[in-house]
């Protein structure tokens, strides 16, 4: 149980170091640093309002979509800096957020959502081996290619979610609680799919609540609390640790300690007020 | 208490600055009032000072009559240097003040307000709402002035001077044109296309009273100064089957219903009013059609007259403004500009250059502008100055774009008409 | 009330009184108009800047307080238009006509409250369409097209008009309608911007913000949205029926035309100018936008590339036009905070100077940059 | 009878110049969440740069030169100013669109002066004759080229990566820029297509039945706020319907004044708001258009 000790930054995979994120007066995240080294799974644990969206906003570079900013310390991909990037540039360095919620396009049928996925690659032939290998993986896409994404069940729609950010043929995936209000089953099935697009050699990370299917996915985790990181270690540890397997683990779920306290801002309502 | 003790300090400073200062304000001559007969025995107001007389335009340059109002001060320009190269009107220099309203009625008070109290007289003033707007100031100012705006609101007051004909004269007299040149016959039907609002309403007046007389059935069309495509019009017009249409919109108004209803077969004789035409419009698409079967009535005449007055006008216009056009605004300035200084000579004769000398003065005169192709008299001001209109014709080759078709005449039905005053 | 805005509030009041007794009647002219627009900019400003709810239809409001007037206040004349009135007390007439503007706002906000930003926005611009096709065709009221003098106020036999047959001359100045409209503006300008600010400062002020930043937020807090959205669109239409009578009365004839889109834009542009949400940001952006062509068409010989009436060039009214479409552009981009927060900057700034001259030690404390 | 089929087909064929109006409004709305006031300037300088170029390049090059110079004016306001416009309220934005058209409105109509200027179309004032109803060429050339352009324009919008990366953009920004969207591009574009459309309009607008050119044109512009309004902000179908609906609806209601003048005279001007007003009381966000984006 040690407190989490980055070595120095590599030129493979993610690495973040001494981050920090303030909205307008109100810093979100601080000293955060972490390692997600090329080809593994890693997750970021936390309760609702620990930071773990703002963390992704960092990363990809949507932050200013809410009004935020990176204060201090850097984020870097491979040998090229994140922190500070354009979202679209981080989308050709290779990695690719797919956004909490399944925020599919809800007007557009799926065949276009997988279109919009690809508008960040120049390559027409990689898009098409990409889309080839999108409905391998979902083959209930290719069957409701022309139904409107709005009218999806939760999982398909988290199919399509993940589908289409797979279309930008990414080194790297951001997972925002993927398995967020599914069904036991159908979150195993995610979680199976995460495990099959991180063997062909996708780097994963992923952010969960569901910490029961991200430690069994990930190699390495971190606990995110009220903007830092108060834990981490390999996945495997933490699982056995007594306190995330009170808090995160347990029954009394504090997820809806955190909805009675008042801590939940009425997320999906207010996107657009704020963008 | 820190809004009691301020308020206090306020009055008790505001006081202290009353008392120090009001009595070295310019203000504190009691303003306005009329100034003793100067050194030559004239005796003057504002406006006249021993050596300028200042004479008003409220004109629109930037907005919708902004050709208009720049051919009507030019004009008076070119009118007042004539005569200060004379020598003046009564030993001193014609001045003119200008200030553009671009037709807002705001900016127009606020004009009137600024100049009002600096000149003699209004050698012109843009738009009956802009006149109507300052009206109880002319009034009480005695301002003697010239309208460019023919509507009978604008009757009625003893300064302001509306030149020629109104518009309701000029409809009653088309029609009477349209009966006796025309063939148009008790029991027709003839349109009337007009603008909302002073202009429009005055026009209808006269063609209704007309339409009445003759027996004739008068189709209504009443449109907005922003409307720009008559075809809607046109098929209201050509279902009612109308043999004839008189005009009292715009030009592009015009352009627009003669264009469309000859495109469309309708093939019958338009008479507009003065302001219903400009010769800006011949070079465009509906040019042709504006010189097939469309006349309109002007109570002075054309600038394209044979008139030698006119003609010499023209000539000197053009030394003085080679690049503007000429239209009808350069001789209805023209002309205004010459009503106000025959008003300030004959003031100056009486030895009174005041404002009500002037208007006085101008007010003694019965038979003015011989060489403007229409006589008018000033002597009465609850009706128009004359009930004679000219026919005239668009013409390309035409001085100003117009030719006069028909000398002016008085129609028997203007006899009979009682002119609605206010 | 701190030491300066004391010293500056005592320096405007000075100026307010003494100008009538030095400037001419078309600078007074000039202030009236701009007092009056500082009062319907207020009450815009307490819609669109403090509730964002963007309203375009701002000049039908004063339209229907200045019409109001007239109606309530004219005797019926018989003419070539009849025209109609109920002849009442003057000062009975305008606190109608204030009231009426705030019905016709009342009669809206259904439509109000069920639309929101550019819908809001171009459905009120419908009323400036509707209102004008209405005021011109309901001559009875209005007088058509020409619109119908007005009668000028009268308070206790004290006549805010020109009175050639008993001048009123104060210290040897003879005070005629403007000069005595002067102090009327001064006293309704001064009543309409303190009870705004006791609302902005108050708990409406607040529950309106949060209306305008995050109004599902403010549903969940408690603030009932849609009486709120409704009651602000009523006050801020009487705002705009105050502002439709001073016109009137300075005017002194109200025409139809005058209360069209243009008027409505400028408004809002001087809301935009001054600073959005306060009462200080209105009455900037109010002086500017109506000073700014008076200015410039009064010196436009002094000034370079502003030619005189009828030259080839850019006149003065264009001049003025092209300046407040840019300060519109360059405020947005560069000022955030409107001309009031560069004013703000600038008292600082002068403020620390000042403070910092005696005891230079201490210029290194902060300074709280984000006053109000 | 004819009197109406005329009136119908007049009507139609504004109301798809609205329509191209319209359309304009609803992509710049679509791609920042803009109502553009300034679309008024937009027409005007497409159609001045016809007007000033037709005689020395001939109409067709005029024509295109036209499009492209609204289209880069278009370009121009997003990048200098819409894009660094760092709002959260997009009513400040749309005030800015406002503090734009009033500073080249004013510039253009200063150039223009007090010419009524030609667009020099080889339509002139030519009619079509239909048995007895007549229908001017240019109305008919208006109609076509509307309708050509407006179908390519739907069909760009379905099927290009521009139309896909716009509508994603429209409904959901964020997301979309994680998809890789340069929404700096998608804006820009969506103004300069904005700016060819509404040169297109004012060509229509500014030939036969109008005489020319003139300071008055951006008049018209306002009459494309109730069709977007009406049909919905956000949706594309709804511009087109709602520009049908004002163009017929003015038409017939100038053409029948006679018969409806219990309702006042000049009502033709009104009747777009008053449809507006009525269509907006039923369905808050229109016909077409979708309701959280009202929320905006």
């Amino acid at each position: 149980m040690n407190v989490h000790d980055p070595g120095p930054p590599g030129d493979s995979g993610l690495t973040v170091r001494d981050l920090a994120v303030s909205y307008g007066p109100v810093t979100a995240l601080r000293g955060i640093s972490l390692d997600v080294p090329r080809g593994s799974v890693v997750t970021v644990l936390g309760g609702n309002g620990a930071g773990k969206s703002t963390l992704l906003r960092a990363i990809s570079g949507t932050l200013r979509f809410h009004r935020g900013g990176i204060t201090a310390g850097e984020i870097g991909f491979d040998r090229a800096r994140l922190s500070g990037a354009a979202t679209s540039a981080v989308v050709s360095h290779g990695v690719v957020q797919v956004p909490e919620g399944r925020k599919v396009f809800a007007r557009m049928t799926v065949e276009e959502n997988l279109r919009a996925g690809a508008l960040g690659a120049r390559d027409r032939r990689a898009a098409a081996e990409a889309r080839e290998r999108v409905l391998t993986l979902f083959p209930v896409l290719a069957e409701r290619a022309r139904q409107r994404a709005g009218l999806l069940s939760g999982g398909e729609q988290q199919m399509l979610a993940i589908g289409r950010a797979l279309m930008a043929r990414p080194k790297m995936l951001l997972l925002d609680e993927p398995t967020l209000g599914l069904a036991p089953m159908m979150a195993a099935r995610i979680a199976d799919t995460v495990r099959e697009i991180n063997s062909q050699g996708t780097t994963v990370l992923l952010v969960e609540q569901n910490a029961a299917m991200a430690l069994s996915l990930a190699s390495h985790a971190y606990v995110l609390e009220v903007g830092e990181i108060v834990l981490s270690g390999p996945a495997a540890e933490l699982a056995e640790s007594d306190e995330v397997r009170r808090r995160y683990l347990g029954i009394g779920d504090d997820r809806d300690e955190a909805l009675l306290s008042g801590a939940a801002p009425a997320r999906p309502a207010l996107t657009r007020w704020s963008a | 208490m820190a809004i009691s003790r301020t308020s206090r300090r306020i009055a008790a400073l505001a006081l202290l600055a009353l008392a120090a200062t009001a009595c070295a304000s310019e203000k504190a001559t009691g303003g306005g009032a009329e100034a003793p007969a100067s050194g030559d025995g004239v005796k003057t107001g504002p406006g006249v000072t021993a050596g300028t007389i200042s004479i008003g335009m409220m004109t629109d340059l930037t907005g919708p009559y902004a050709s208009f109002g720049k051919s009507l001060t030019n004009a008076q320009q070119l009118y007042f240097e004539q005569v200060n190269a004379a020598g003046g009107v009564c030993g001193r220099k014609l001045e003119a003040v200008v200030r553009d309203h671009g037709y807002d009625v705001q900016k127009a008070v606020a004009a009137y307000t600024e100049i009002g109290p600096k000149v003699v007289a209004m050698a012109h003033v843009v738009g009956s709402p802009m006149v109507n707007a300052v009206k109880q100031r002319i009034e009480a100012d005695k301002m003697l002035t010239i309208p460019q705006a023919w509507a009978t609101s604008l009757l009625g007051s003893e300064p302001i001077q509306v030149t020629a004909t109104t518009y309701d004269i000029d409809m009653i007299n088309a029609v009477d044109f349209l009966a006796k040149e025309k063939g148009v016959k008790s029991g027709d039907k003839i349109g009337h296309l007009y603008f909302e609002g002073d202009y429009g309403e005055s026009a209808l007046n006269g063609s209704k009273f007309a339409a009445e007389k003759l027996g004739l059935e008068l189709v209504e069309q009443k449109i907005k100064a922003t409307d720009q495509d008559m075809t809607a019009q046109v098929a209201a017009f050509k279902k009612a089957g109308v043999k004839a249409v008189l005009v009292s919109v715009g030009p592009r108004q015009t352009a627009s219903l003669v264009g469309v209803s000859l495109a469309g077969g309708m093939d019958i004789p338009f008479v507009g009013s003065n302001s219903a035409y400009s010769p800006q419009l011949l070079p465009t698409p509906a040019g042709p059609a504006l010189l097939k079967d469309f006349y309109y009535m002007t109570g002075g005449a054309p600038i394209g007259s044979d008139l030698p007055a006119l003609k010499k006008l023209a000539d000197d216009y053009k030394a003085k403004y080679p690049k503007d056009a000429i239209d009808s605004g350069v001789s209805a300035g023209y002309t205004a500009a010459g009503i106000v200084v025959d008003a300030l000579k004959k003031a100056c004769e009486s030895k009174d250059l005041t404002r009500a000398g002037v208007v006085t003065a101008h007010r003694s005169q019965n038979a003015w502008g011989q060489e403007y192709g229409g006589t008018m008299d000033f002597t009465v001001f609850d009706k128009p100055a004359s009930l004679r209109s000219y026919v005239a014709k668009p013409d390309k080759d035409a001085l100003g774009g117009a030719v006069v078709f028909k000398d002016a005449s008085e129609s028997d039905l203007v006899k009979e008409y009682q002119v609605p005053v206010g | 009330m701190s030491r300066s805005t004391l010293l500056w509030s005592i320096a405007l009041a000075a100026a307010a009184v003494v100008i009538p007794f030095y400037l001419d009647a078309s600078w007074l002219q000039d202030g009236l108009f701009a007092m009056a627009a500082a009062i319907g900019a207020i009450g815009l400003n307490l819609l669109t800047g403090a509730t964002g709810q963007l309203s375009m239809g701002h000049a039908f409001f004063l339209a229907v307080g200045a019409f109001g007037y007239v109606y309530f206040a004219s005797l019926p004349e018989e003419g070539a238009h009849s025209l109609g009135g109920l002849g009442l007390p003057t000062p009975v007439a305008a606190v109608l006509a204030v009231l009426l503007a705030g019905v016709a706002g009342g009669l809206f906000s259904p439509i109000a409250a069920r639309l929101k930003g550019a819908y809001l926005g171009i459905a009120t611009l419908a009323l400036i369409f509707i209102g004008q096709f209405a005021m011109s065709n309901a001559t009875p009221v209005t007088g058509g097209h020409n619109g119908r003098p007005v009668p000028p106020l009268e308070v206790f036999g004290f006549v805010f008009a020109d009175t050639p047959d008993a001048p009123l001359v104060i210290a040897g100045v003879p005070f005629g309608a403007l000069e005595r409209l002067w102090f009327l503006g001064i006293v309704l300008l001064l009543g309409a911007g303190l009870f705004a600010r006791g609302v902005l400062r108050g708990r409406p002020g607040r529950a309106m913000n949060t209306i305008r930043d995050h109004e599902i937020a403010a549903g969940v807090m408690g603030v009932p949205v849609a009486r709120y959205r409704a009651g602000v669109f009523v006050l801020s239409s009487m705002y705009g029926g105050l502002a439709g009578v001073l016109i009137a009365l300075v005017f002194q004839q109200t025409v139809p035309d005058y209360f069209g889109l243009l008027l409505a834009l400028s408004y809002l542009a001087m809301i935009i100018i001054g600073g959005l949400g306060s009462v200080a940001g209105a009455v900037i952006g109010a002086v500017f936008v109506s000073m700014l062509p008076r200015l410039l068409t009064r010196y436009s010989d002094a000034l370079p590339l502003i030619v005189q009436p009828g030259q080839e060039g850019v006149g003065a009214a264009e001049a003025a036009q092209i300046l407040y479409g840019l300060a519109v552009v360059v405020v947005v981009l560069f000022l955030p905070g409107g001309l009031l927060g560069l004013v703000n900057q600038l008292r600082l700034r002068i403020n620390r100077r000042v403070a910092s001259a005696p005891a230079a030690k201490h210029s290194l404390t902060p300074t709280p940059e984000t006053r109000n | 009878m004819i009197t109406f089929i005329e009136l119908l087909v007049n009507g139609i064929s504004i109301g798809a110049v609205y329509a191209l109006i319209a359309l304009g409004f609803v992509v710049i709305f679509k791609a920042t969440e803009v109502v553009n006031f300034a679309h008024a300037s937009l027409l005007l300088v497409g159609g001045f740069i016809i007007a000033k170029t037709h005689e020395a390049l001939g109409f067709w090059a005029a024509l295109l030169l036209g499009l492209a110079g609204a289209a880069v004016l278009g370009a121009l306001i997003e990048f200098l100013v819409i894009r660094r416009a760092n709002v959260v309220n997009h009513s400040v934005l749309a005030i800015v669109t406002i503090g734009v058209d009033i500073v080249l409105t004013t510039e253009l109509t200063r150039q223009i002066g007090t010419e009524v200027l030609a667009l020099g179309d080889p339509w002139g004032s030519e009619v079509l004759h239909l048995g007895a109803i007549n229908i001017p060429l240019a109305r008919i050339a208006a109609l076509l080229a509307a309708s050509a352009v407006i179908a390519a324009f739907l069909l760009a919008f379905k099927y290009t990566n521009w139309g896909v990366a716009m509508r994603a953009t429209a409904e959901d920004a964020e997301t979309a820029a994680l998809m890789g969207v340069r929404r700096g591009r998608v804006s820009m574009g969506a103004w300069a297509v904005a700016g060819a459309l509404a040169a297109l309009a004012a060509l229509f607008m500014c030939i036969f039945p109008t005489p020319g050119l003139d300071r008055t044109v951006t008049a018209t512009a306002m009459k494309a706020f109730p069709a977007a309004i009406l049909g919905g902000l956000d949706s594309t179908t709804g511009a087109l319907a709602g520009g049908l609906i004002i163009g017929v609806t003015e038409s017939l209601v100038g053409g029948y004044q006679g018969e409806l003048v219990f309702l006042g005279r000049g009502l033709g001007d009104v009747a777009p708001f008053l449809v507006m007003i009525i269509v907006l009381l039923i369905r808050p966000a229109g016909l077409f258009g979708t309701r959280e984006l009202a929320r905006v």
